[in-house]
């Protein structure tokens, strides 16, 4: 039983740590806490679901056209509506973000209002048994894309020449401005980014969360508590915060009650927060 | 295929609300040639799905309307959206009690915003009400005089559950998952009772919240109880990811569960016939849908609905309306509220052929299904059934 | 009035300041001078409570002012002003006076909310006090102003006038000079020597030499967080070891 | 002030008064509703605007002081039995001592920290609500028995004028506040807090004071939520619940009195003129927002400051 739950809850955990490293892309390059992550969430699983049943294209055309449309999406938002609020307090770029998420609910409810549609899983086929413990094949494929993602983060930002120049654009923006790197430009790439990886994990999990105009909002707390826990505005923390979080939700699920699943999230955020706010990974920054 | 079912609704509002203008309406909803109707439901929000049964009740009253109407009276219905929010369901009933001034109300989907207007009704007992889908027996138990529940209550959902669970040759240890809402709630309770009758506990009480998207810890837990049969109170996203999950970790026991999913929705969103082989869900309606005894309501729904999916959902709201419409005719031409409510008192074994058990209303129980059956996917095909079936 | 005696503060094993003395008396203007970095705002911190130093002792009227939190330090009448922003930017110059009666106003939470009689009474005297002070100063006229939109050395009245108007006995001025156009500084200087003879003790913080010489009662260089040398205006000017720190070699 | 300054102003309050005091003549008991609903949210935006816009704290725990007043005042009710004008007292005090308890911690953790810690509070108390059930009868809600006055239960318009009272009350007690040392502190931390701490304002009691009364204020508006609807149930208070005082106040305008009311009177208004339009109130919601944002920045109060100056809020009293 222990075996299963901790597999299974870095199965689930995996996804928090995509969504968590989206919403810390996008932290980092605009420092704004990203109200509207859930919206790209769904809105990626509907940009696969729409053109796979209505137009028939193939799963992986699908997928390759949701990945652009929701990077396309997340530079025009910076571009149009995030970029003019520069110079404005965070709290006005907190409510575009909000302002946002009531958007693009209020379309998808229009077209998509009413039934609540399952998307197949990326790779179907039943379960795989690795002795007592048994997975999906989907729950294997979302472990390995994170790894991959996480992977090539790793290798983008520490050991290429633009990845330094990207770390150096989110560290200290002004500095980077004064030596000549393109900040705005790579700011907008950073929104592309964070959006495609919100649209991924809403692929990934659209299977089980079938997909629906509000399926962003239940996701939007774990992301916040899996970046608490690793860090803010670490990437490396969002993955550890992620998939820590889905191994606590099922054993606290599993040992305690099953009611305790839903509230680990918070439990995580109030308590990281206050005993050790930069959290696993994070530095020490000034706490906002 | 939204904006169309929107249209469709305001159209099969607009054909009813012909003779609009006329003169003032009686204060009672009542003119010379009008009934005004006012209906409110989830026609947007997450449980949108519950706009289907509102879809039958006015594709019911389009067609008495364009059959000649009641006694000489065209029914003239207002539908005010309230997406399950309690505080906008009391907004929608207010105006349409005090400034829309209707006859009747007749709508609910979701449990909680009923129980939301339950004190607005009390404090207006001349008002009469017709619930439209929602199911907590607590809208109706106590009863109160203007409130009519022409829909099995979760209390008679839940004892057919355990009951037909037991059914089953040698079943003792009955598990339970369920949400820990107003709507898991109004389950659990009387099939606790129905269990503590029949000298039985349940083996495993799991909660699974609303929105989760996996069900591991839960699903250990239930497959460590051994249980016999799995009673799983849970809409349909969570279902899906229960009977998905069920399968992955070999939990064989047949699970039983609500009205509130519909039984060929839930086999296309798993998607994997093996996870739904032994899915029984409590069936509303007397007959499957493509039961030939069933056309005519069908015909009824896709003529003033044509672009709209028909499911199990879409008629549920034809009994609630088949009901008004008969006691408005016995009412007779002079119409009052009194007399409405007089007559639907006085309905006895009023069975259409659409749901699962005749209705029966009297001045002591206005919970009017007692009876509902089983559905389950027999190779490829829905099947009704009231007792566990000997293949299994 | 003021005692400082060898005081240390240690920024992360870099000592900022060390071992620092000198003391301030009643209607003394005395200024500390040195490079970017040698200390002076550090030391400024250390005594108004905003750091707390290593070692050595800080006293006001031979009260020890170690470990007591700004606001309390400003209790006792000891007011400071701030190298850049110390100004409340989005409030108007009479609100930006009135926070600096803060203490002044005597108050209950519950006597202010249900807004009894002498809450608004102890409130309007406050305002009339402010006005007045906004009068001595000469900048009346900016009551209603925004305090952001106003000019470096307008603000800079603002700020004194802020420290001044609930009586401080001790008055701590950081950089006020910066910024300021020469009739500006000409007025400051005026504004400090009135200041000096109604028998405040001001500390200034300053670089600008016209004004530091001008107005100086006496002056501490410090280089590196260490004390080169204390005294008259002319003989600091003329210290050797000033000359060579400060000025470079002649 | 010249006289005739003051004499106007003290007509204009006089008008607005008779008028409120007649407006139940002429509605109808939905219509009735509705405003009673503004008037629940205008206090909830004004006790809100105090932590979000006066003090500056980018604090979301709003919703969870609503609902702790609501509950509070609802089980005074039905389980104390209460009458509802002690249930609003308990509400407002139940919301008192949650505000100064989360401002506590807020003493620690600031801007987006703060944001997430407090709304991960109010998914904490959306949780308590539904697994209490023993005390706060769990994920179904409760009904509170209706209120009466001397007997009498309280209809549509009875509540207006106690609603009516109460808001009167708060924005007097809150005006009071800011127009004192007390408010001035606030916006002086919000301004620079070194700044403030050096001209003696105690920085972390203010803070924990502007918290304990933005509570009670918005527990109080909790309070009267429970008689507007005589229904408390559990996901009312969630996250939902949050985003649309947040909306109500930055539409209103941070730091402005008469913009939190503004902006609660036209977001409550809103949804109802989008009756028969399903579906829209979202997009139209958040266009308004950003339309907010772009040319408003300072919302609705904000706006009209700027525009005449008479209408600007002093936080001193002449």
């Amino acid at each position: 039983m222990l075996a299963q739950l901790i597999v299974s809850g870095i199965a689930v955990g995996c996804v928090y740590a995509l969504i968590a490293l989206g919403m810390t892309i996008l932290f980092r390059s605009t420092t704004v806490v990203n109200f509207c992550h859930g919206e790209f969430f769904m809105l990626g699983a509907f940009a696969v679901l729409v053109p796979l049943q209505t137009l028939g294209w193939s799963y992986g055309w699908c997928l390759v056209f949701s990945l652009g449309l929701l990077f396309a999406v997340g530079m025009a938002v910076e571009r149009g509506l995030m970029r003019p609020l520069q110079s404005a307090p965070h709290i006005s770029l907190a409510m575009m973000t909000v302002a946002l998420s009531y958007l693009f609910k209020g379309i998808s409810r229009f077209f998509y209002g009413r039934e609540v549609v399952a998307l197949p899983p990326l790779m179907a086929g039943d379960p795989v048994f690795f002795g007592e413990v048994v997975l999906l094949p989907q729950d294997m494929l979302i472990m390995g894309l994170v790894l991959l993602v996480v992977v090539a983060f790793f290798v983008f930002f520490q050991k290429t020449e633009i990845g330094k120049v990207v770390e150096a654009a989110s560290q200290t923006p002004r500095g980077a401005f004064l030596s000549g790197i393109n900040v705005p430009l790579l700011r907008n790439l950073m929104w592309g980014v964070g959006a495609a990886m919100g649209a991924l994990a809403g692929i990934l999990i659209a299977p089980n969360t079938l997909v629906y105009p509000d399926m962003g909002g239940h996701m939007l707390v774990r992301g916040f508590a899996a970046m608490t826990l690793g860090g803010f505005g670490s990437l490396p923390g969002a993955v550890v915060g992620g998939i820590v979080l889905g191994v606590f939700e099922n054993l606290a699920g599993g040992y305690l009650s099953s009611a305790l699943v839903d509230i680990t999230a918070y439990l995580v955020i109030i308590i990281v927060l206050l005993i050790r706010p930069q959290g696993l990974l994070g530095w020490r920054r000034d706490r906002g | 295929m939204k904006r169309s079912t929107l249209s469709g609704l305001l159209a099969a509002v607009a054909i009813a609300a012909m003779p609009l203008a006329g003169q003032a309406a009686d204060t009672t909803g009542v003119t010379a040639d009008t009934i005004r109707i006012g209906m409110f439901g989830p026609l947007t929000g997450p449980t949108a799905i519950g706009s289907l049964p509102l879809l039958g009740a006015t594709a019911i009253y389009r067609h008495v309307n364009e059959t000649g109407g009641i006694n000489g009276r065209k029914l003239e219905v207002l539908v005010e959206d309230d997406a399950c929010d309690p505080n906008k369901t009391i907004a929608a009933t207010k105006k349409l009690m005090s400034q829309d001034k209707v006859f009747m109300i007749h709508g609910g989907w979701c449990s909680g915003t009923v129980m939301a207007i339950k004190p607005e009704l009390q404090r207006h007992p001349e008002f009469p009400y017709m619930v439209l889908g929602a199911a907590s027996t607590a809208i109706s138990t106590p009863v109160q005089a203007n409130i009519f529940h022409p829909v099995a209550t979760t209390a008679t959902v839940a004892r057919s559950m355990v009951d037909f669970a037991l059914s089953k040759p040698g079943a003792k240890r009955i598990a339970i998952i369920s949400h820990s809402d107003e709507w898991g709630k109004s389950h659990i309770e009387p099939a606790l009772a129905e269990l503590k009758a029949r000298g039985l506990e349940p083996v495993e009480t799991a909660y699974l919240e609303r929105g989760s998207t996996d069900a591991t810890s839960q699903l250990l837990r239930l497959r460590a109880a051994k249980p016999d049969a799995v009673l799983a109170i849970l809409y349909p996203p969570e279902l899906t990811i229960y009977l998905r999950d069920a399968n992955k970790y070999g939990i064989k026991a047949p699970t039983v569960t609500t009205q509130g999913v519909s039984l060929e929705d839930m086999v296309k969103r798993v998607g994997n016939p093996a996870a739904t082989r032994e899915l029984y869900v409590f069936y509303p309606l007397s007959r499957t849908l493509d039961d030939a005894g069933f056309k005519k309501w069908k015909d009824i729904y896709t003529a003033a609905h044509p672009k709209d999916p028909v499911e199990t959902l879409s008629f549920m709201g034809m009994t609630g309306a088949l009901a008004v419409v008969e006691a408005l005719k016995r009412a007779g031409p002079d119409l009052t509220r009194e007399k409405f409510m007089a007559e639907l008192d006085k309905l006895r074994d009023f069975d259409p052929g659409i749901q699962s058990g005749p209705l029966t209303f009297t001045p002591q129980d206005h919970a009017g299904i007692k009876l509902g059956k089983m559905i389950y996917m027999k190779d490829g095909k829905p099947t009704i059934v009231s007792a566990y079936p000997a293949g299994g | 009035m003021l005692q400082v005696e060898n005081m240390t503060v240690r920024f992360a094993g870099l000592s900022a300041v060390s071992d620092l003395s000198f003391q301030v008396s009643p209607g003394e203007i005395f200024t500390m001078m040195g490079p970017n970095g040698a200390g002076k705002t550090t030391a400024f911190n250390a005594i108004t409570g905003f750091v707390r130093p290593a070692s050595g002792t800080v006293s006001y009227k031979g009260v020890s002012l170690l470990g007591r939190s700004p606001d309390q330090i400003a209790g006792m009448g000891i007011r400071r002003t701030f190298q850049n922003n110390g100004i409340l930017r989005e409030m108007t110059v009479l609100e930006n006076v009135l926070t600096g009666l803060e203490l002044a106003i005597p108050h209950t939470f519950w006597r202010t909310v249900a807004g009894l009689p002498g809450a608004r009474r102890a409130e309007r005297r406050a305002v009339a006090q402010a006005r007045e002070m906004l009068a001595r100063m000469g900048i009346a006229d900016l009551a209603e102003r925004n305090a952001g939109d106003l000019s470096f050395g307008q603000q800079r009245l603002v700020e004194i006038s802020r420290a001044l108007v609930a009586g401080a006995e001790l008055i701590m001025l950081d950089e006020p000079a910066v910024g300021l156009s020469p009739s500006d500084r000409h007025h400051l200087a005026g504004v400090l020597r009135g200041l000096a003879e109604s028998g405040i003790a001001v500390v200034l913080v300053e670089h600008v030499q016209d004004l530091v010489m001008a107005v100086s009662d006496r002056i501490l260089v410090l280089n590196y967080g260490k004390c080169l040398a204390e005294g008259a205006p002319d003989a600091v000017r003329n210290n050797q070891a000033v000359l060579e720190a400060y000025l470079g070699h002649e | 002030m010249a006289d005739s300054c003051k004499y106007k102003r003290r007509l204009a309050w006089l008008l607005l008064f008779v008028a409120l005091a007649l407006l139940p003549l002429g509605v109808n008991n939905y219509v009735q509703f509705v405003i009673n609903t503004m008037l629940v949210y205008c206090l909830a935006a004004l006790g809100f605007n105090i932590v979000i816009g006066y003090l500056g704290q980018l604090a979301f725990a709003n919703a969870a002081f609503f609902g702790i007043g609501a509950y509070a005042a609802g089980l005074a009710m039905a389980r104390l039995d209460l009458a509802f004008p002690l249930a609003l007292a308990v509400s407002a005090i139940a919301g008192g001592l949650a505000g100064g308890l989360v401002g506590m911690p807020a003493l620690r953790v600031r801007g987006y920290y703060l944001a997430i810690v407090t709304l991960a509070f109010g998914e904490l108390m959306r949780w308590f609500y539904v697994h209490a059930d023993g005390i706060t009868y769990g994920a179904g809600g409760f009904s509170p028995p209706p209120p009466t006055w001397f007997g009498a239960p309280l209809n549509e318009t009875g509540k207006y004028y106690v609603f009516l009272a109460v808001l009167a009350l708060g924005v007097a007690a809150t005006q009071h506040l800011l127009k004192s040392r007390i408010g001035r502190a606030f916006v002086a931390i919000r301004n620079n807090e070194p700044a403030a701490a050096s001209l003696g304002i105690a920085v972390a009691r203010s803070k924990v004071v502007a918290f304990a009364w933005s509570g009670l204020i918005v527990g109080l508006a909790g309070g009267l939520y429970a008689l507007l609807n005589g229904r408390i149930s559990p996901d009312t208070f969630g996250l939902a619940q949050m985003l649309m005082h947040f909306a109500i106040v930055m539409i209103g305008g941070l730091g402005s009195l008469l913009g939190s009311i503004l902006g609660a009177v036209l977001l409550t208004g809103a949804p109802e003129l989008l009756r028969n339009f399903p579906g829209l109130e979202e997009i139209v919601f958040s266009l308004l927002l950003m339309v907010v944002l772009f040319f408003m920045p300072r919302g609705l109060g904000g706006l009209i400051a700027d525009r005449i100056p008479a209408v600007r809020e002093r936080l001193y009293r002449e």
